[in-house]
């Protein structure tokens, strides 16, 4: 297990993930709960300011703070994110082992289901479950998690084929142990690398689609604030004012660019064949 | 007799660790060399490095000449590649291109109609195996095509690393066979890498021994003394469990 | 005449394509053989013989198509679970590919471990492990490292202790030589026959390297294209090759 | 050679996509069950004339009818690709929907276009100096693009080009629609009009292509194929053509095939944002006017779309896969 830490840690990617990680926290989940304001707070009097001391970075169509608002805002994302991707893996997970490690036919038929919700046009589902009814964080996260499995699934499947075929666990299986302890001692080992990574990547991906879906005003709904909805305002800027866009980009950049890293170091560590040489 | 294959001092570096350490040797037309050593010992290196097929980031010094040109430079490196000088890798299967058949394979390296040499490595019908791909066909057949794709260019020299480790003894002895033949009709030179003590005896006419990426030993004939502790341990375990048979 | 551990009765194993599944074609025809107590049979054949689907249907890791397999008189179909576990954990083998034998993410403690009769406390079973590695001549230190560090030799001895340490009566050796140089297969030769000697095992050997096979020989048998023959000693297969 | 079983394999990969967009249109049916106001017609059925409210009922069946026959309705009038009318404008869905689409798609092709122009040189130059300066920078690139979403690329040349510089349009397809005087003057302000958008939306793409591409293309160029066709002495020309091309094929032809659901709604934000009237701009006014056959209509017309172009990417993956294709098509000798 050393080993695996010792090389992980020497992985660039990883090292560089983790130094912007400490930036996300201090941004997204200790700013927010120490700095003193409203984020939804309007003064219409200081609409569309450039950087000042008082507002680091300016205040948006209706006076509110930009840096407040992205604060609370990338939080809220990254909750969202974090526990859609924490869902959509557990899917992934049963979906992918059971599909692996079941006969011909069933793992036929849970492919093609999966390939039918690869088929699914994901926005426009997003907009026919999202557009009506009561808005939810709730709703929004299922709704999220259940068209993002399927990479997940499809790895943990292909991965489970050939932890199935390995002679490690036909060994295993001769030497009389049961399924709970093989799932346990031989598969779920040699899966974990596939779900940190994949969990990783998948946190990146989420952050993307969820500010997409709020910014085109389906995903998360006043008061509440998302990285996404911030945005939005940003059509209404004049044309000389970028502090919105390059704030707010900024923030979208660090965010997705910190899980991307983290999770491209997890997966090319976790790669197997540097393990059986 | 002709040298065909001089090599001079040559070493290969990966970063500061020496990979092949100042490797002479040479070898003369008509004749067959063994390389004999252990797992690791830098065989396979050493073949790859003669076609520069080593890995680019390693730095390769020293001299080979073959047929008295200079082939470590590109320019004349190009001219005996797969033409003058063959290789064929220890895993067949791993070497072809799985979306070509084999008769693809085979017409990249020689236009003129090769069912001769198919029949001659032991193929009955050589119009249906070229229709065929790689993964259709078993390994002895694979190997089988392996030594025809290596020998479909007519070469001078031919190095076969580890090429009978993987295939069994009924095949190995039809190989020695053919290459025995090739090797008096037309003065064709080889160079052999195995660990198998057997093959080194009945085919080689000198051999050199590696160990930890240098030639410990150099010799023609097995049984006379040699000086090497590798080769001498060899020499008695396999006496001791191939008796009847050495 | 010792017991008969094993009986095989004209097992065959269909190969089936996958999509269609027509194309059959016969991985195994008509094998019968038998194994007594501490004896070794031989079994001799190429590359694509068939010899890799007899070791998973023996330990019923794929099913046969036809045919019976008795242990010890009693049919391994008809075993109950509890009968296969033990059928299994006796009849033990050892993979050709070693490499790939051992789980690469658990320590070669671990990797062994889990093997041992859950009778044992942990206690007798890590002295067990212990006595195991030094009767294979390795250090007591390798049961912390984990696969990646040991060289192919030591990660071949390992899969021989995991094969020992469910006490089998049989163990299946698969190529055990063939990617060895001759002063290896020396002494793992001189492993093999320490361990016959010592926990009274049988061995199925196969290979396709004839001259190794008289280490294993109360009984030879060549199988070529799933088609089992009985030879009387193993100078006949060179002959049965160049009818 | 013997095509028989190609043609039944092809005919049983037909049918189990026919199988899967019946399955497709039940989970739909399920999700807009749950949608309150297409369930509950009543709920919003003051924004309904007399004769919509009639024609939803005609379509998804009333509530007291059972849950069976509603199912078996609507199966019906998918099929027949009835989706009503739409509550705003009062035009087939069908018409909005399939007039829609050729802007997205449009979009969307020149999307894919910019993604592959950026993102297979870039995986080239990568894969084969793997850990060069060149590589590092270019990777850091793609990290750029990957990390940023299109739409907020697509506000910033917005900001940027549009307002500031003024060179390119900000919305539409047309400056003033209906003043073209022949169809390619016509066909070059649309693609004017698209270039910032596609751009902005190609630039994900890059970064997605990519990094695919490059592990791909590092694979085959590490294989060992690889080194023994350098060892036979083939030219470079022979090795790119007859060795890299052709294993290149399966992986770019299942890439395609996974962003082939993109090809449909993955431009909804760019569309909103340039105002161009494709589907994914259709659907969201769809929402806010919560104009429900739009909606439905238009997710279920590019679900059956998606699923029939991918199956026509499998076939394609099957004929140029020989692992698969001499299982099909050759009989295999067994004596």
């Amino acid at each position: 297990m050393k080993q695996i830490i010792n090389e992980i840690w020497q992985n660039r990617n990883f090292k560089l993930g983790l130094i912007l990680l400490l930036l996300v926290i201090i941004f997204s989940a200790i700013l927010p709960n120490i700095l003193p304001g409203d984020p939804n707070f309007q003064n219409m009097e200081k609409c569309y300011t450039k950087p000042t001391s008082q507002h680091i970075c300016g205040t948006d169509n209706l006076g509110r703070d930009i840096f407040l608002r992205l604060i609370h805002g990338s939080g809220l994302s990254l909750k969202i994110s974090l526990t859609t991707s924490l869902f959509s893996v557990l899917i992934g997970l049963t979906i992918g082992f059971i599909s692996g490690s079941s006969p011909k036919s069933i793992d036929y038929i849970l492919m093609r289901m999966t390939d039918l919700f690869f088929g699914f046009p994901k926005y426009f589902l997003f907009i026919l479950v999202l557009g009506f009814g009561e808005f939810s964080l709730l709703k929004l996260i299922i709704v999220l998690s259940i068209f993002s499995w399927m990479e997940t699934a499809k790895m943990v499947r292909s991965e489970t084929h050939y932890i199935n075929s390995s002679l490690f666990v036909k060994s295993a299986i001769c030497q009389g142990l049961s399924k709970s302890n093989l799932f346990f001692i031989h598969y779920l080992p040699n899966l974990a690398g596939i779900l940190i990574s994949s969990y990783t990547l998948q946190v990146s991906t989420i952050i993307l689609v969820e500010s997409g879906i709020s910014f085109i005003g389906l995903g998360v709904q006043s008061p509440n604030i998302s990285l996404g909805t911030i945005l939005n305002q940003a059509r209404y800027f004049p044309y000389d004012n970028y502090t919105l866009i390059i704030f707010s980009g900024l923030f979208i950049l660090l965010n997705v660019s910190t899980f991307h890293f983290l999770g491209d170091g997890l997966k090319a560590t976790t790669n197997k064949e540097k393990f059986q040489k | 007799m002709t040298k065909i294959l001089d090599v001079q001092n040559l070493s290969l570096y990966s970063g500061n660790v020496t990979l092949l350490i100042d490797i002479s040797f040479t070898l003369e037309q008509g004749q067959i060399m063994t390389v004999f050593g252990p797992s690791g010992s830098g065989k396979s290196l050493l073949c790859k490095s003669i076609l520069n097929l080593q890995n680019q980031n390693l730095h390769k010094t020293g001299k080979i000449l073959f047929m008295n040109k200079d082939i470590s430079h590109q320019n004349n490196l190009k001219s005996v590649r797969g033409k003058t000088i063959s290789i064929m890798f220890q895993s067949v299967s791993k070497s072809l291109n799985p979306m070509l058949t084999l008769g693809q394979h085979l017409v990249q390296v020689s236009k003129r109609n090769n069912d001769d040499l198919l029949m001659d490595v032991g193929f009955s019908n050589p119009i249906e195996i070229l229709q065929k791909y790689p993964h259709q066909v078993s390994g002895g057949e694979l190997s089988r095509f392996g030594l025809a794709l290596a020998l479909a260019p007519n070469p001078r020299l031919l190095i076969l690393d580890e090429a009978f480790t993987s295939i069994d003894d009924n095949l190995k002895t039809k190989f020695v066979n053919l290459i025995k033949n090739l090797v008096h009709q037309k003065q064709l030179s080889i160079i052999l890498v195995t660990h198998d003590l057997d093959i080194l005896d009945k085919l080689s006419d000198n051999y050199i021994v590696m160990q930890n990426g240098e030639i410990i030993e150099t010799n023609n004939n097995l049984s006379t003394s040699s000086n090497s502790e590798y080769l001498k341990n060899s020499i008695s375990s396999f006496k001791r469990l191939y008796n009847d048979d050495f | 005449m010792n017991n008969l551990l094993l009986n095989v009765a004209n097992i065959s194993l269909v190969n089936r394509n996958q999509i269609l599944k027509s194309n059959q074609s016969f991985a195994l025809k008509d094998i019968s053989f038998s194994l007594a107590e501490n004896n070794s049979i031989s079994l001799i054949g190429d590359s694509a013989s068939g010899k890799t689907s007899l070791i998973m249907a023996l330990l019923k890791l794929k099913p046969i198509s036809s045919g019976k397999i008795f242990y010890k008189g009693k049919d391994i179909n008809l075993f109950s679970k509890t009968e296969l576990v033990q059928y299994r954990r006796n009849i033990q083998p050892v993979f050709q590919n070693y490499e790939e034998s051992l789980n690469p993410l658990l320590t070669i403690q671990n990797n062994l471990y889990y093997g041992f009769s859950n009778r044992l406390t942990k206690k007798e079973k890590l002295l067990k492990l212990n006595n195991l590695v030094n009767l294979m001549g390795l250090n007591n230190n390798i049961l912390s490292k984990l696969p990646f560090q040991l060289s192919g030799g030591e990660k071949q001895r390992i899969t021989i202790i995991r094969a020992l340490v469910t006490e089998p009566e049989m163990i299946i050796l698969d190529e055990p030589f063939s990617s060895l140089d001759v002063i290896n297969q020396e002494k793992l030769l001189a492993v093999f026959q320490q361990i016959k000697s010592e926990f009274k095992v049988s061995y199925i050997f196969i290979t396709h390297k004839i001259p190794l096979i008289k280490y294993f020989s109360d009984s030879i048998f060549s199988i070529n294209k799933g088609k089992m023959q009985k030879l009387e000693n193993y100078r006949a297969y060179e002959n049965l090759k160049n009818d | 050679m013997n095509y028989k079983k190609f043609i039944y394999s092809v005919l049983f990969k037909l049918f189990t996509i026919f199988l899967l967009i019946l399955l497709g249109l039940i989970l739909l049916f399920i999700l807009i069950k749950t949608i309150p106001g297409s369930s509950d017609i009543k709920y919003i059925s003051t924004a309904f004339s007399l004769e919509r409210q009639q024609e939803l009922q005609n379509i998804y069946g009333s509530d007291n009818s059972p849950i069976l026959v509603q199912l078996f309705k609507w199966m019906k009038n998918t099929v027949n690709f009835d989706f009503g009318h739409s509550t705003q404008s009062g035009l087939p869905v069908k018409q909005i929907i399939l007039s829609s689409f050729l802007p997205t798609i449009l979009l969307s092709f020149l999307a894919v276009t910019w993604g592959l122009l950026i993102g297979f040189p870039f995986a080239l130059v990568s894969a084969t100096n793997p850990g060069s300066k060149r590589d590092k920078f270019i990777t850091l690139l793609m990290v750029l693009s990957y990390s940023l979403p299109a739409y907020w690329i697509g506000l910033f040349f917005l900001q940027f080009f549009s307002y500031k510089l003024n060179i390119f349009p900000s919305s539409q397809l047309f400056d003033i629609p209906g003043i073209y005087p022949s169809l390619f003057s016509k066909f070059t302000s649309v693609l004017y009009h698209l270039f910032l958008p596609s751009l902005a939306l190609g630039l994900s793409f890059a970064a997605y292509f990519y990094k695919y591409l490059k592990t791909k293309l590092i694979d085959i160029l590490d294989s060992e194929y690889i080194l023994a066709a350098k060892a036979r002495g083939l030219s470079a020309k022979t090795i790119i053509l007859s060795h890299i091309i052709p294993n290149l094929i399966l992986p770019v032809l299942s890439l395609f095939s996974t962003i082939t659901p993109l090809f449909f709604s993955g431009a909804v934000t760019i569309e909103y944002i340039f105002s161009i009237p494709g589907i994914g701009r259709t659907m969201i006014n769809a929402a806010v006017a919560r104009d429900i056959p739009l909606i439905i209509g238009g997710a279920t017309i590019s679900f059956i779309a998606i699923m029939l172009i991918n199956t026509f990417y499998d076939i394609l993956l099957v004929i140029f896969n020989p692992k698969i294709k001499t299982e099909w098509i050759n009989e295999t000798n067994n004596k």
